[in-house]
């Protein structure tokens, strides 16, 4: 298997910012990118997913490493406010 | 007093919160009965908003906004000076409580369904105005003396946020299907209407029973206050309606809407507005406390006001 | 000109999508509200058969299905000649105009309701028929000469995809219950239908409001032949039912439900069957399209076209 | 025999099972109906309890729940020797069969409406009562002899699970509010309560046709005694429901209930409780064989086995 | 931690694939999969997941090497028609 | 992008687990989780995911190594009687 080495971006938080952050993800240059519902407890308390405010998503996408340092630079300023977690992690591309 | 059988399903969710039952209502059927309580209340009110003429209902458009407008302009002051809470938080909190529940407004109408009491319709018309300065008048306190409010993006989650959508919607369909071509909607919107409130209370109990125990940490202050609060606002309410000529019901009914806090369209507006101000202080007093005291005590304690300055008024 | 006010729902959707407003109804309640309409229908088009003796159905049915096999053999030339589309999507487009919708069908009815017409209760038999040869025909057309159709996996697609599994299903046991054995679950499946309808139109809304812009990429040809193809075929539904001696109402519901695209069943058996055509392509006619198109103008006009063929025809 | 055609949706949901149709029910509305059927059981329970001096059912309640703990206790050692299967997985189908199915209880009161047979209000009370011991008794068998039993856990699980958390909330509100109070709720809970059953008994016959594929893998024996059991509970409770005096249709409803086996309740206890289980027998089983043998033959038997008794008993 | 090292194979596609990948990935070997529900964006355009005909959903597997080059493989043949996303990435299995 | 090397614990398991777990993972000290549903096949069968009892749900919470070695070793006592995947990866924190 010879796919292309990538990192893959997952960004996890509050649901409310979803449309915000697919513009700022889509305004980097991303090719794309893959949203999930999830719930879950951080410094902000627990998010129980049980009503509409207290829902998380976790978004993935998957870029160069260019991509990703902008996206996450751009991101900076809402965690100052917002519930936000952001990791990368290594992957092989296949398609 | 006056009590609601409907509000036990509230509770049932509150225990069962408390108890940590494995009892839970899935996100998306919260979703789906939050958008029916919002399309069948609006019908309702275009339906009985077609049996009067609007320009009639303009004036006391009017008044009853702008004394609702007074709410927020009390809770800041009272919230930033005497609670100490910073800027934000204060001005969160105060346009949590100058918007409006419906689902606190339902219960009031349940109730006076079961006391065979008349209201003006219309009211449901005053239910959406209410809600829309209060959120503006919110982001403007916690803006004050900084600029860079961004109005658009504040405008557009307010007019195009789901709870007004959705009511202002229902309000349109409504008054131009009116009455007669509602009809074949009656059976899901109307008739079923009481039954889907019990099972939202049913949802609101389990929501709001993990938010009694984050209110706690914000200590007496707020605790207070969401209790205060209502009472004061409701207070507002029969006074202007009394003054407006409003009938008991309707009197009763606009105490319920001032001294009802909102948990659906404000906190998100909110949260995209005035990011800085923390959720949990103003969903914890709102949903936490003012929400089970307006619709336990509260609401008897209204009809009984309403009924009462209905008597002896004047 | 006759108007349904359950379409004002759809209008709703459409807006609300456009203007990005927040509203959106979770997928799982999407797939429970079609549901509830494909077993419905299903079971009403059950209890109408079961007054019925089989085999007077017969004739009518094969001639039913037989000119109803016309469309996608039209559609197809059209698409592939005069539009410069390729195979697979000129395929892919003609089994989806060849198929048929439920909901705009579900429209129609509404408006007979409402119009207080009568119609042959059996046609929603038909609604099931027509649905089947388009897709087999579609498959055929984007294979020609090229053979390597998974029959198998397409028969599997065409008969136990949900939407004619449901519908079948829901004829069988209306059918065999009978008008009194079903009767116990008319509150639900009969009594709501119509409010579920406009639920289902909001969200219908919602999707197409998408739509429409991705349309609007492929220009103006696809759009023609979406609001044109319809017209075509409900002249063809007219003078078959008006031949076949159906009621007005019954014609109108034949034109209907020959102009109606599919976007349940199609979608996904063109998925499957013919991947290499565009999805977006058929998607965005039959739903961005045709289907706004139909409840708003088309079915308007063909009640006139039926009451009009039966006036003044032969 | 007798027949009620909402078992007919199980049917369809079984055949779309096993002809792997793309029907699914998305889970979120699986909860949301299953909730629905508790809470409105419950309701009706509690509604029927307020009629009645509950002291007048003490004695009643005592004997069934003691005669229902049998079950459990003869299942056991017919598991455990007859079927050589290890202590815990008999513990736990022990445990299912002598809890019970809330569905398969709603399916025996559909057949007595649609009979027109009377039935002693109450024995929706004995379904929550039986739910219990059943439990109890399941995880002491498990654990005989080994000590390690955390009674804390299971209790909560026993009591404040899911289900027998909204039967008695229903209970109780049902009771609380009584016949007048819960009027307004009627038109969702309780006219469209068959509906509702028809669309929950299509989504369990999606499950259980995996089940029973699952099922064969476990050879004969279980297979048998997933239809012996139900008959000879069955047996116990047209005997002691005629004991005691119960109408037809009362003995025919006990008997109903202590022939149906749990899927809701039991299975989440026992996961909990007697972990080392296989979920996959005791669902198999109960899910698997013994509902849709109630559903289709086991109720129509008890019917005719409760008028026979009272016919020609004594 | 001793783990196991061992490939964590993702697949992003459109929800009508569900059956059909999923009988490709059990016959290449695999001893299990995970899905989970997406929405998204990319070549394909918008998958909103509003409605039936345009969720995703995301498989996961965890496998050797060889098993996710095979599956990977198999899976060449859907690329060119449908939206498919695949990557894979190290992971260390623990039990 | 000077992220923190951190480890992301993914654990798949029986959805009836779900509070047990997430107990045994805060009392371990874990900042937080995140949760999604999920379905899937492995050893003890097909989790379809279309009732109750038989959802699967996907638990991730990022940490340092011993926190998730700790959280493993105490995850071993459920290994013998329920469906559980575990498995680690590297994962740079960027917040
Ligand atoms: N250590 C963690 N591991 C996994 N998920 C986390 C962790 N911390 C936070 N999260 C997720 O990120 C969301 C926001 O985190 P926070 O801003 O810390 O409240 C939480 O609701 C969790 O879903
Ligand atoms: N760069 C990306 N990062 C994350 N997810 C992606 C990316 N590109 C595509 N996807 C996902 O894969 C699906 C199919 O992609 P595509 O075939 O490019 O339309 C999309 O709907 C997304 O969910
Ligand atoms: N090889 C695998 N790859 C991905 N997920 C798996 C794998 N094996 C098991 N799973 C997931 O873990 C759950 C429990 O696994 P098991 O205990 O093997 O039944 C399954 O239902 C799947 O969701
Ligand atoms: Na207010
Ligand atoms: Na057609
Ligand atoms: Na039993």
């Amino acid at each position: 298997m010879n796919g292309q080495p990538m990192l893959l971006l997952t960004i996890i938080s509050e649901a409310v910012l979803e449309s915000t952050l697919i513009d700022e993800i889509m305004a980097m240059g991303a090719k794309g990118y893959t949203i999930s519902e999830a719930r879950g407890r951080g410094t902000h308390g627990i998010r129980s997913g049980k009503w509409s405010a207290s829902g998380n998503i976790r978004i993935e996408v998957v870029g160069d490493s260019d991509l990703c340092r902008h996206i996450v630079d751009n991101l900076q300023k809402y965690e100052r406010d917002y519930g936000l977690l952001i990791f990368t992690s290594q992957v092989e591309l296949l398609n | 007093m006056s009590f609601e059988p409907v509000v036990l399903f509230f509770l049932l969710g509150v225990i069962a919160g408390l108890l940590r039952s494995d009892l839970k209502i899935p996100g998306s059927i919260y979703e789906a009965l939050s958008i029916f309580i919002l399309l069948a209340i609006g019908l309702k009110g275009g339906v009985e908003l077609s049996k009067y003429p609007v320009g009639d209902l303009l004036l006391d458009g009017v008044i009853i906004v702008l004394v609702g407008a007074l709410i927020p302009l009390v809770a800041f002051p009272v919230l930033r000076y005497l609670g100490c809470m910073n800027r934000a938080d204060s001005a969160s909190i105060a346009a949590h409580y100058g918007s409006v529940s419906v689902v606190t407004f339902s219960v009031g109408i349940a109730l006076l369904g079961q006391e065979a009491l008349q209201f003006e319709g219309y009211m449901i018309v005053f239910l959406v105005l209410l809600e829309i300065p209060a959120l503006v008048i919110g982001v403007i306190l916690a803006r004050h003396g900084q600029g860079g409010i961004r109005w658009g993006r504040l405008l557009h989650e307010v007019f195009f946020g789901k709870s007004i959508y959705l009511l202002v919607g229902g309000l349109l369909i409504g008054w131009a299907a009116g009455s007669e071509g509602i009809k074949p909607l009656d059976n899901l919107f109307f008739d079923l209407f009481k039954g889907v409130l019990a099972l939202f209370l049913l949802e609101m109990g389990l929501v709001a029973s993990s938010r009694i125990a984050e209110l706690r940490a914000y200590g007496v202050f707020l605790i207070l206050f969401a209790m205060g609060m209502p009472l004061f606002s409701a207070a507002l309410g029969i006074i202007t309606g009394w003054s407006l000529g409003l009938s008991v019901g309707g009197s009763f009914l606009l105490a319920t809407l001032y001294a009802s806090a909102s948990y659906i369209a404000a906190p998100a507006a909110m949260r995209i507005a005035v990011p800085e101000a923390n959720p949990a202080l103003s969903i914890g007093a709102s949903l936490g406390m003012t929400f089970p005291f307006n619709i336990f005590l509260g609401i008897p304690i209204y009809l009984w006001m309403a009924q009462w300055i209905h008597t002896y008024g004047a």
